[in-house]
């Protein structure tokens, strides 16, 4: 059966084609959907060309700013709106890719992929769907958590940071491009020596990324010492499971996501809160 | 399915169908002829497919044909005429290619490079290729005839 | 994070050819009217440089210009069999056909020469330039094009050459596996300082001095882009590629160039290198083949450099950081 | 980067005045490469170009029950389905053109399949699209069979038939025997007097050549009743040659062009597209193209074999090495291809550059349900030169000498006997040796500078040896040779001549340094007197001790 393909500017129309045929999807950069047909997966059947300027746009808005889930990593990239997402953008594959992969591909991008979703999860942004009456938004973590409800994805919403900040790093294999071992990042606020509030994400290391609320637990509250560090460390595993593949073992991801949480917060130590 | 897409192919308009489906690569080598951008993996792994999308670099496997339609697409055949681009005499001297496979796609990444950064330091150019694979090399030789067209550009 | 520099050294032969003979190649050459030449294999570049090398070898025996060969490739309709590329056997094997079948094409051009000069063909030289002259006299001289030309047009002689060149197989006793490998071998000793992170397994700043004997460098930069890709691959194998992670299970294997890893151009050794020749007896103007032997040092010298960077036994393949992270961890347990 | 001629070494034996030879000229093919107009096999254009995808096995090891091509030949686009019944002789073995081995491998398996992506049934279609749609739309039903992976549980009694030609899942060498053997010396007398004993085991895992360009092929109708082939293949003939054998066609019926390709690595042996890719061609009338995706190459067309060794080193108290013996395993997966030669190749080199005066080796090539495996860069080599060099660095630690000193105590030279019981020549570790030392700043002693390729000879003739009975596999019978291969004594003539049994002098040779030259003279074993001539006596074997190495055998 040949693949369909429908043009569209309705998100409305998209989501619900979207909801109604599993063999429908979106096409965001090409660069998940391409390979898939050029490998016979019979799952697409169907591709959703949609356009609109808001899926492009990268802009500010009330509480934050947001970024269509058609901007390509080097659309971020340009943007100084989202300048928290410069280093996540451009750890994501190599010039070429970044110019095609999306904002909203990387959302549903399978694990080693979905850095710059790891930074947004620490960033504790919004998905901004596309609902019969116009947008709902809703917190990343749950659209992450819930894989099975077809949603079109028209953005994210990433809110003010007030006084926090990213701290992100990715080990990876080959250099400079390579896909995760594991991704960290962890936003910290910091006030009068004492860490106030922790949101950190790892990627790479499970089925896809993930808050570790136990890590975050372990952070808040007193300072940044190297033995918090090490204590949250420890916590990053709980109730998950970390992933092996040809890159990694889980077990070697797990080990190398404590690593480099400790050296990234050990950086972060030192640095202006 | 069929689509009518419309483009300039290295500065040439063209129009033809294509396949639901079908990527640039498929269109540009089967159907225009253009066999200059080549089949390394079809996964956007490997660059050996990197074209230049109204001036982008992108890769033909993973491009829907249609969405180009609109577009300026340029190959590496665009840079070789009617002369020879710099950096293929920069190629040459530096014998960084030997299979050649990964050659097309190579220079069309460090053209675009030098195009918005014409004096990259070693590490912006091994940045700037990081997307194609060379198995021939050990890219040690691509670097340098790289960074020496960056030198003479500048000093031009 | 504790850091660790170690070095690890290694030596290694390599047969050049199947190295049980039985694997002829075959060349055919031939002039058209103006004494330009085509080499016809049916032997495969593929990036190694057979076309190159083997046209440099053919202009050196015929004694004309390089820019008066040139070599066609694998046409089975126009090339004579050859055995393929592979086993390092292209420079040897096909070279060494190369320079029967241009010597026979040369004895044609002298022969036209010397009877457009009236001497004796044995009195003859070629300057590598296009031109024939008398040994000692200079100006009594004709250039290959005329005479390439008075041999097809004046004397009715076919200005071509054809070579093969075979080492016959050999047997293999079944019981003591006595048997004639090869004539000869390339040579390679390699020293790898790299180091190891003692927390997180990886590998780095990995330095490479080597020492390759080669035959004869036909062609140096041919030769430098074997020796340093090869290397490159030889890390590559050494510390990062396989199909089979988990072998000898079949779990977790890799179908992309992203779980495939190679180092990428930001993990390139400093590779510096000495060439050393000694002309192979049997090898075409004593060339050897550099092509497998280039990358199979770098497997165990990472090996040794790891062990004599952290003291662990990694004794298999690919050494990976996990690999080494597993080591260390049962050697801090232990 | 930095290169440098080292062109003060063995300048006597060079002559460098050479016009072209010697020279950096530009590559011959270098403006294709650069303006991407090189001819690579799947630059040619064709009309009414058809392609080929192939259904392949979702198990490691299972038995065909049925094949249901119905829904997938009915589909929009479908041209043709090909299947094992439509390929003429759809068994072969690859280096059957050089009379090695059985035909092993189906093009298309029939009954069952062996290994994870064995093709069963190929489409062939107007688009690639339509031929991976037809693909997913046959209906094959296996009925799994236990596979095994394990090259040391393959050989044990009652381990699954991976391949129904080698029932023992190894194959077998020279008519009777189940692995290739290597004895030179008697290594259990040695180990008993050897100072220090190193033993290791060493492992590797299967490579992909990963050439930029896939393995594919185009072949198209020519004119006259011929067919063109548009191939990467590394071996034009041994393609041309396989292809005529299962198509069964002359030689002359296929025109083969190829010659520019875009990296091999020995991932071009196989000739796994050219044939259904001409039978396609055959049978359609059209333009076929048949080019493998990027994980089909990965995971489907052949690797660098795994290899399995065990090395026992015996060491003198002076660091010379005694004695060493080898046990390999090649992982060759479901089918033969070309691993059996790896290993002959791999005994050929035993026991690396080294001059040892016992050396013993037993290597199986051995059969389980994954990928076929075939050449490599580095064939038959690379596998075992990783486990000799980690062997050299245990044995120089063993001995208390720098690795770099040991290596150059037992680095084989010119006059040397090596275990092939051939004699070194054109030899040049020790100066690559001290070259690379140098480079690298390794400080070594004058005795150790002063040593040369030169100065072999230090073990000459070929010790006493130790043979044991031949393993026979059963389920064989073995193909009688009439006559005595003549190549072993032509070729032994054209052998230097093994230099005087007495050591030459070392220049600047200091006392600290073993005595190489003290292989020679051996002391005579009890039982047996040192043999007189190169080889050593031996009742009159049945047939020939020496084999062509093929293996011309057949099933009972």
């Amino acid at each position: 059966m040949p693949i369909e393909i429908t043009r569209t500017d309705d998100p409305g129309l998209a989501a619900r084609l979207i909801a109604n045929d599993r063999g429908a999807y979106v096409m965001g950069g090409g660069t998940g959907l391409m390979r898939r047909i050029h490998e016979g997966d019979q799952a697409v059947r169907h591709l959703i060309l949609l356009s609109g300027p808001r899926l492009r746009q990268i802009a500010p808005e009330r509480g934050g700013f947001f970024i269509g889930a058609q901007a390509s990593m080097a659309d971020v990239l340009a943007a100084p709106e989202a300048r928290a997402l410069h280093q996540p953008a451009a750890s994501v594959g190599a010039p070429a890719l970044r110019n095609m992969a999306t904002v909203g591909g990387n959302l549903f991008a399978r694990p080693p992929y979905g850095d710059l979703t790891t930074a947004l999860l620490a960033l504790d942004a919004e998905a901004v769907t596309a609902s019969g009456s116009g947008e709902d938004r809703r917190p990343l973590a749950l659209l992450l958590e819930d894989r099975t409800t077809r949603r079109l994805v028209l953005g994210v919403f990433v809110p003010d940071q007030g006084g926090a900040r990213l701290h992100y790093t990715k080990m990876t294999r080959s250099h400079p491009r390579g896909a995760s071992i594991v991704t960290v990042a962890a936003s910290l606020a910091r006030s009068g020596g004492r860490v106030t509030m922790a949101r950190v994400a790892f990627g790479g290391l499970a089925g896809a990324p993930f808050r570790a609320s136990g890590v975050e637990r372990a952070l808040t509250g007193g300072p940044l010492g190297s033995e918090t560090i090490a204590t949250a460390a420890e916590r990053i595993g709980d109730g998950i499971t970390p992933m092996s593949d040809a890159l990694a073992s889980g077990w070697y991801r797990l080990e190398m996501a404590k690593i480099h949480l400790r050296r990234l917060l050990g950086t972060a130590q030192g640095s202006p809160s | 399915m069929t689509t009518p897409v419309h483009f300039t192919h290295n500065g040439r308009p063209v129009s033809l169908f294509t396949e639901a489906g079908e990527s640039l690569l498929s269109l540009l080598r089967l159907k225009l002829g253009d066999q200059t951008p080549k089949y390394g993996c079809g996964q956007g792994g490997c660059g050996a497919c990197s074209v230049r999308i109204d001036g982008q670099l992108r890769l033909a496997c993973l491009t829907l044909a249609e969405t180009v339609d609109g577009a300026e697409v340029e190959t590496v055949a665009a840079l070789s005429a009617p002369n020879l681009d710099p950096l293929q005499e920069a190629f040459m001297d530096h014998f960084a290619a030997q299979c050649g496979y990964c050659t097309p796609g190579m220079i069309v990444a460090a053209r675009t490079l030098l195009d918005t950064n014409p004096r990259p330091s070693r590490d912006e150019v091994i940045e700037a290729i990081s997307g194609n694979l060379c198995r021939c090399t050990g890219y040690e030789p691509i670097i340098d005839a790289i960074l020496a067209v960056a030198a003479q550009e500048v000093s031009a | 994070m504790a850091k660790h520099r170690g070095r690890g050294t290694v030596a290694v032969n390599y047969p050049i050819g199947m190295n049980l003979g039985g694997d002829p190649s075959q060349a055919l050459v031939h002039s058209n009217p103006e004494g330009q030449f085509t080499v016809a294999l049916s032997s495969i570049d593929l990036g190694q440089g057979m076309k190159s090398v083997t046209r440099q070898i053919a202009a050196e025996t015929l004694g004309v210009p390089v820019g008066h060969v040139y070599v066609d490739t694998a046409d089975s309709d126009t090339g004579a069999q050859c055995m393929g590329s592979f086993a390092s056997r292209g420079t040897h094997r096909v070279g060494n056909a190369v320079i029967a079948a241009a010597k026979e094409a040369r004895a044609v051009m002298l022969a036209a020469a010397a009877r457009e000069l009236e001497v004796n063909p044995t009195d003859l030289e070629t300057d590598g330039l296009g031109n024939i002259h008398v040994k000692g006299a200079p100006q009594r001289s004709v250039t290959t094009k005329d005479a390439a030309n008075a041999a097809q047009f004046k004397y009715g002689e076919s200005v071509s050459g054809s070579g093969i060149f075979l080492i016959p197989m050999s047997d293999v006793d079944v019981e003591t596996g006595e048997m004639n490998t090869v004539s000869c071998f390339a040579h390679c000793a390699m020293i790898v300082d790299l180091t190891v992170d003692d927390k997180t397994g990886e590998i780095s700043d990995v330095q490479i001095n080597s020492a390759y004997e080669i035959g004869r460098a036909l062609n140096p930069k041919l030769m430098e882009q074997q020796l340093v890709g090869g290397a490159w691959m030889g890390l590559s194998h050494a510390a990062y590629e396989t199909t089979e992670p988990a072998y000898p299970s079949r779990d977790h294997r890799p179908f992309d160039f992203s779980s495939y890893v190679m180092p990428g151009p930001g993990d390139l050794a400093q590779h510096d290198i000495a060439i050393l020749e000694r002309p192979a007896p049997d090898g075409p103007f004593g060339g050897k083949g550099p092509g497998e032997m280039c990358a199979n040092p770098v497997l165990p010298a990472v090996a040794n450099a790891v062990f004599d960077a952290v003291g662990v036994e990694i004794d298999t393949l690919p050494i990976t950081p996990e690999r080494i992270l597993r080591a260390l961890k049962e050697q801090r347990g232990a | 980067m930095s290169l440098d001629f080292r062109k003060d070494l063995f300048a006597d034996e060079r002559d460098d005045n050479l016009n072209v030879v010697g020279k950096p000229i530009r590559r011959q093919d270098i403006l294709g490469h650069v303006t991407g107009t090189s001819p690579f096999f799947d630059d040619n254009k064709f009309d009414n170009l058809l392609h080929l995808k192939c259904v392949r096995s979702p198990h490691h090891h299972a038995r065909i029950v049925s094949i249901d091509t119905a829904k997938a030949e009915a589909m929009p686009g479908v041209v043709r389905l090909l299947r094992g019944r439509d390929v003429p002789v759809n068994l072969n073995t690859l280096l059957s053109l050089l009379d090695f081995g059985l035909d092993d491998e189906p093009v298309l398996a029939e009954t069952k399949v062996s290994y994870w992506g064995e093709p069963i049934v190929a489409v062939i279609a107007t688009s690639e699209q339509a031929a991976l749609d037809a693909v997913a739309a046959v209906e094959v039903r296996y009925e799994e069979l236990p596979a095994v992976f394990d090259v040391e549980e393959a050989l044990k009694p009652g381990a699954p038939t991976v391949n129904e030609t080698y029932p023992g899942n190894h194959f077998v060498f020279y008519e009777n025997t189940d692995h290739q053997r290597l004895r030179f010396g008697d290594t259990e007398a040695r180990f008993a007097r050897a100072a220090h004993i190193v033993e290791g085991r060493y492992q590797l895992t299967p490579i992909e050549q990963a050439p930029m360009e896939p393995n594919g092929a185009i072949a198209a109708p020519e004119t006259n009743d011929r067919f063109a082939c548009y191939t990467p293949t590394q071996g034009l003939f041994f393609s041309v040659g396989t292809c005529a054998k299962v198509l069964d066609v002359d030689l002359n019926r296929l025109h083969f062009i190829g010659g520019t390709v875009g990296g091999g690595f020995g991932g071009k042996v196989d000739s796994v597209c050219e044939p259904l890719a001409i039978l396609g061609a055959m049978l359609t009338r059209q333009p076929v193209r048949y080019v493998l995706n990027r994980a089909e190459e990965m995971q489907v067309s052949a690797p660098r074999s795994a290899e399995l060794w065990e090395i026992k080193d015996g060491i003198a108290e002076d660091g010379r090495i005694l004695a060493r013996e080898f046990k390999g395993w090649f992982d060759a997966g479901a089918y033969t291809r070309l691993t059996s030669y790896g290993v002959v190749k791999c005994t050929g080199h035993l026991p690396g550059p080294y001059t040892i005066p016992a050396v013993k080796s037993d290597i199986w090539c051995v059969f389980t349900n994954r990928t076929p495996a075939t050449a490599m860069r580095g064939f038959g080599v690379l596998g075992v030169d990783f486990a000799i060099e980690r062997q050299m660095d245990k044995g120089a630690r063993a001995a208390g000498l720098g690795p770099m000193e040991y290596r150059l105590i037992n680095a084989y030279r010119d006059g040397d006997m090596k275990a092939t019981r051939r004699v070194a020549s054109n030899t040049a570790l020790v100066e690559c040796i001290q070259v690379a030392a140098e480079k690298a700043g390794y400080p070594l002693a004058p005795e150790y500078k002063a040593m040369t390729s030169m100065t072999g000879a230090s073990l000459t003739q070929i010790p006493e040896t130790v043979t044991d009975s031949g393993r026979r596999p059963a389920g064989y019978t073995a193909i009688e040779k009439t006559e005595v291969s003549p190549g072993l004594g032509e070729a032994a003539q054209v052998q230097p001549t093994p230099a005087a049994p007495v050591a030459r002098a070392r220049t600047g040779g200091a006392s600290s340094l073993p005595e190489r030259p003290s292989y020679a003279p051996q002391p005579a074993p009890p039982q047996a007197a040192p043999p007189p001539a190169p080889e050593p006596p031996e009742p009159a074997p049945a047939k020939p001790r020496y084999s062509r190495y093929s293996s011309s055998i057949r099933r009972r």
